[in-house]
């Protein structure tokens, strides 16, 4: 290398180069390096992979519409990218650590969050109701790209300890803009730690599109740092399966790798958003003949006789899903005045002691009072 | 005398501000497409097209040291955080470049910049969407802070800002942003300046300062103690850095009796600088020790619980009684 | 006891942690084969090997937010950051982050992270080589902060800080590094725990509170005010936060005078923080308005100005005169 | 790309891989890219260059005793790396803006930067004693990598304004790592701005070797963030103009710019360090065979008869120099106290105003005794 222009190639011209082993349309195509990750996937698997996004959309649509009710406070909406996030997770072991940002529902469901551990958060009752240990997945990062070095970190200390796990740090396109997730890249190049970068590329940062944060494609920014990289179809879970496994691998065995699992934000931003002010209708369409459910199912109709007999069950499974996490939302107890006051400290701070005194005194008189 | 929001007093300060002077830019996340996630920008882009409205790559760091660059040259950026848990990335360059660049360079160079941050909860928002970073900036030599509290002063405190040499952090209370009141767009000129703190309830028994949302809550809890024959003084800041402490003087020396409030954690906060002063400066005046009222030294709590964090009328009460030496919820109690 | 500069008595404690537990880790800027730049990691690479004294990567977000990982995954890093005025870049990871994790997890992650901080100025550096950042820590609910001024404390303290379960930011005062004193290596458990502060120097007339390098010069201007006839008690803060303020109660009750020092700027500094608590807790035993006695509200000035910022013992003296209401450069002075 | 491994080469095995006019034995090759950019170089010129990186040696000799003897605060030497700085600095226009860090006395000084100024600075007087708009150069950044986004700043301005000009950013390669400067990149290539990124990796970050921050070269990351790359024989002063005439082209017409010079940083950190701690003497052996000036003064010697005549008035010249800035540094007149509050703030600062009042009558306290 001597000196490169880059090609100036548009960003979206690019989407479709990709790896990729389920078309649009449910046909499978092969994949060189691909098809090997995935010789193994069963029916009953590939199953399993719709029935996963299936709830992981049904949970969006109680999500969002709890959120309309006044019973969350947030939600930040997956919808569309089941695929990229189902897939990805299930390639993963138990024991991997996952750093997971808000976006990925599917991820920490599958890494085993349950449905409440979610609605909690969102409503605003804690940050974090999973004990991070409990699933090997730390709370869902809010501030954008502040996890990837914390899952490079991490991994440092996981090939310390001579352990062959590796831990995943997702975040979005914006997301690459962040002096956070460069450094990441540096640091895991630096330490060859055993670190796997998702980024789901939605195609928007709120109503950014890719092409403010990335003029070429994102994930030919790993190389230059010294990590391997893929750009796979984040649409085709099956791909994102294959993909995960191999970057899994890779990161096992090689070094760190980074992953772009090019996908669309079907939805809004999150609840406060409002995306017909700035993107069009038509993009939006156009993605709705890209959906991963209805690929994977049009694949599965294809190979499976009984898969409509299948996606019947899946179908009521998924209303009682939706039914549980109504069900958890309105049986939340509110916590108490006090709680504000633990865990800041992990050993005892005069300080906050004298404070939390104060307020107790001070809640008192209204039981008194009372 | 127009009615407007707090929002729509801001977004025509930015387009009186863009109008006037052509080398007013706004930049941040979302301010052009979107017109910014609170629409404070909202009509700038068709206005001014996206050469003085940038929609910025998500990156605080980047966006704050490309308005420094822009400063250079002889730009005046109004930069948009989108929410005060996301200036941190900034922090860098406002505290080593922001604030140092004009001492650095003897005068030579201009830090013109204009920081606006939705700030501050009670809106029931996410982790990180509520904090109130303010005396971090107050305790960084070079910069200018203020923090409006009701339309007229956003709709005047932002252009005066933009208009100033000095980069001047411009804190907007979230929860105030739908909250209407008369503006006067017509006499801009005669305004009072930035640095001036305002009264803005007078009283004689204790005088309460505070700024931003709290100043609300402040009025709110004058008007309820006046029921029980006690009438507070309530001070809206206005100004964070300087604190316009003649003002403040002039209360305390006729009531004797202090108490602030803000939100922000307490440790080493604003209230303990206006403490501190005033307690230097009048402390021959004060009949009791001045009283703090604000938000507890602990993280942000999630919102469901940020009632018992940010101080409400109740509280601030009760603070009111301690100042004035009446029975309140720490008679008694040894800490 | 051992007589050893302050340097070494930190370099003893760091190899003493390492020793005492494997999952203490030593990361930064060329804390490695250099042995840092203030040599305070000398011998540790050697010692206990690349894998756990590890020279970063320039990017101090990077060390902070990889030191972040390394404490989810059970260590305990040492993290150090080679001048306080580099911390900067790695505020948003210490607070949103190292200073939250605890409470967003509710306990379930702890992050025992030490951050080391060569801190404040008088050693002739250049620009932003002696910045005083304290005060943003203090005000950072999650964080403890410690500043130590002897090498009997710099041992103790530093291996307390790795100890605990809490992040600390630990502040080494660049220009006492060099200093010597006794050091009993042989009586951790006994020493007194991190949060207390310590009477330096006893004394009846006025209280001088302070911290770090300046604790020298206040104990200074206490041996020149004795020959005056003035006794000067002397407290050493040694934790910033949380502050020990039964032991500055005690001695203010004593003495009902003031005074606080420290290089930091003024305007919400830790001076502030102390003079507002003990006002709130003491005033009743005030005698006199408490004062400050702080480095100016500028950038910190370039290294031949120094003096100028910095208060010696004759601005600590007339700060004293001022509490004790002697004669002194303000008498007679409106500001 | 749908996936890429990197090479996985050492950087060491990399540093000849570099765009070169000059060999370090002074025979001129060529460069089928850079022939053009200095086909108009005449032998004045090149004495020009030459020239100009004796004084800057010189300069540095003298302010590494100065400091030595306790008239400086501190000196960073930039001995080794005069081609880089000359080099790439002639090549700009009095109108373009520079963004140096503290180690470019040799840009700086190509600027217009007096030596009193340069004295002044490290000897703790003033931050900056020169107008940064006295010859456009912004003051010498401490901060590492923070004067990339000010430099893309500046840029994006000069479009705005519809001039001709360009930014430039100078950083050494331990700056890489800093998101800072991966942000600028991300910033350049989304506003197309016409700056240039000039990297001196010297091989050395303090004590750090250059394989702590990269695992790859350097300048292989800028293309990935879409922006054009060279990596050029930073000892080379004839290949770094042209590299840097091309960029500045290059940024001028089409678009951001990254300019790796390889070379290397010959003497400590500063005037501080002790590089015997942590680096092999042979090491430092192997580089003085490269030595810039050294490689200059051989071609000179070739093609022009005159030379050695040439090379003894600038050594006179540089004595000259020297002396110069001993009699600036030993003459300059301390700052008054009350100067530390000057120019905190553009507009009155109560605040401050009462300080600075508070000051004044503790200063004047003095005066009264004496
Ligand atoms: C440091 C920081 N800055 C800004 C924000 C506000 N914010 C939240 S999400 C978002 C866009 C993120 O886009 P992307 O990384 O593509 O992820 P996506 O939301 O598309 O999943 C922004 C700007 C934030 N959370 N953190
Ligand atoms: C943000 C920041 N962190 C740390 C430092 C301390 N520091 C000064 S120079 C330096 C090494 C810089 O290396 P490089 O970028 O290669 O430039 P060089 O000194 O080799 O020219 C370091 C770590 C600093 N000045 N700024
Ligand atoms: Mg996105
Ligand atoms: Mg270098």
């Amino acid at each position: 290398m001597v000196y490169t222009l880059t090609p100036a190639d548009d960003t979206d011209e690019r989407l479709d180069d990709v790896a990729r082993l389920i078309r649009p349309d449910g046909t499978r195509v092969s994949d060189p390096l691909l098809d090997a990750w995935v010789a193994d996937v069963s029916v009953t698997e590939l199953r399993g992979l719709y029935r996963d996004m299936v709830l992981q959309r049904r949970i969006d649509t109680e999500g969002f519409s709890l959120q309309r009710q006044g019973q969350l406070g947030l939600w930040a909406p997956s919808l569309g990218q089941e695929a990229a996030q189902i897939g990805t997770a299930r390639a993963l072991r138990p024991s991997d650590f996952v750093f997971p940002s808000y976006r990925e529902i599917g991820v920490v469901r599958t890494r085993g969050a349950t449905i409440e551990d979610i609605a909690n958060t969102w409503r605003g009752e804690k940050n974090s109701s999973y004990d991070p240990y409990a699933i090997n997945t730390a709370t869902m990062q809010i501030i954008i790209g502040a996890q990837s070095l914390h899952a490079v970190g991490y991994a440092m200390g996981i090939r310390r300890d001579g352990a062959d796990d590796i831990a995943v740090a997702y975040f979005g396109d914006g997301a690459t803009s962040q002096g956070d997730v460069n450094e990441a890249m540096v640091f895991a190049a630096s330490y060859n730690a055993p670190v796997v970068f998702v980024c789901q590329n939605n195609q928007w940062a709120i109503s950014e599109p890719v092409g403010v944060q990335a003029s070429a494609p994102i994930a030919g920014r790993a190389p230059g740092f010294g990590l391997a990289a893929m750009r796979v179809d984040g649409n085709d879970v099956l791909a994102c399966l294959a993909a995960m496994r191999w970057a899994a691998d890779h990161a096992r065995t090689e070094g760190p790798v980074f992953l772009e699992a090019v996908t669309y934000r079907m939805g809004p931003h999150t609840t406060s958003d409002d995306p017909t002010r700035y993107r069009d209708a038509d993009e939006l369409e156009d993605w709705r003949r890209k959906d991963p459910i209805d690929r994977l199912a049009a694949h599965l109709r294809d190979i499976d006789p009984e898969f409509d007999a299948f996606a019947a069950t899946v179908a009521l499974d998924s209303d009682e899903v939706g039914a549980q996490m109504r069900g958890a939302v309105l049986n939340m107890k509110p916590r108490g005045a006090m709680e504000v006051f633990d865990h800041v400290y992990a050993e005892p701070h005069s300080g906050l002691e004298r404070q939390k005194a104060e307020f107790a005194a001070y809640l008192a008189g209204f039981e008194t009072e009372a | 005398m127009t009615m407007m929001t707090m929002g729509s007093a801001l977004n025509t300060a930015l387009h009186e501000s863009m109008q006037r002077d052509e080398k007013v830019l706004v930049m941040g996340e979302d301010v052009g497409r979107l017109g910014g996630v609170f629409r404070i920008t909202d009509g700038l882009l068709d206005t001014f097209g996206p050469d003085r409205v940038l929609d910025s790559p998500l990156a605080e760091a980047g966006i704050m040291g490309t308005a420094v660059g822009l400063a250079f040259r002889g730009y005046r950026p109004v930069v948009e955080i989108q929410f005060d848990g996301f200036m941190y990335p900034a922090f860098d360059q406002i505290v080593c470049q922001v604030a140092k660049l004009h001492y650095r360079t003897l005068g030579a160079v201009k830090m013109p910049i204009t920081i606006r941050i939705p700030w501050a909860g009670g809106v029931g928002a996410a982790e990180h969407h509520s904090e109130s970073p303010e005396a971090y900036f107050v305790h960084t030599s070079g910069l200018r802070v203020v923090a409006v509290s009701n339309p007229q002063d956003a709709y005047t405190v932002l252009q005066q800002a933009i208009a100033s040499d000095d980069p001047v952090v411009f804190l907007e209370p979230k929860r105030l942003y739908h909250t209407k009141g008369e503006v006067d767009t017509t006499n801009l000129a005669d305004a009072p300046p930035m640095g001036l703190a305002r009264v803005a309830r007078p009283g004689t028994d204790v005088t309460l300062v505070t700024y931003g949302a709290q100043v609300k809550t402040a009025l709110d809890a004058a008007t309820a103690a006046e029921d029980e024959g006690v009438s507070i003084e309530v001070i809206d800041l206005r100004s964070l850095s300087p604190v316009d402490y003649p003002t403040i003087d002039a209360s305390v020396r006729r009531t004797g009796r202090l108490v602030v409030t803000h939100e922000a954690a307490r440790e080493a906060g604003v209230a303990a600088e206006i403490i501190a002063s005033v307690t230097e400066r009048d402390f021959e005046y004060l009949e009791s020790a001045p009283v703090r009222v604000t938000g507890h030294d602990i993280p942000y709590p999630p919102s469901k619980l940020e009632k018992f964090h940010i101080p409400d009328l109740d509280r601030i009460l009760d603070g009111v009684d301690r100042a004035l030496g009446r029975p309140n919820s720490l008679s008694g109690v040894q800490l």
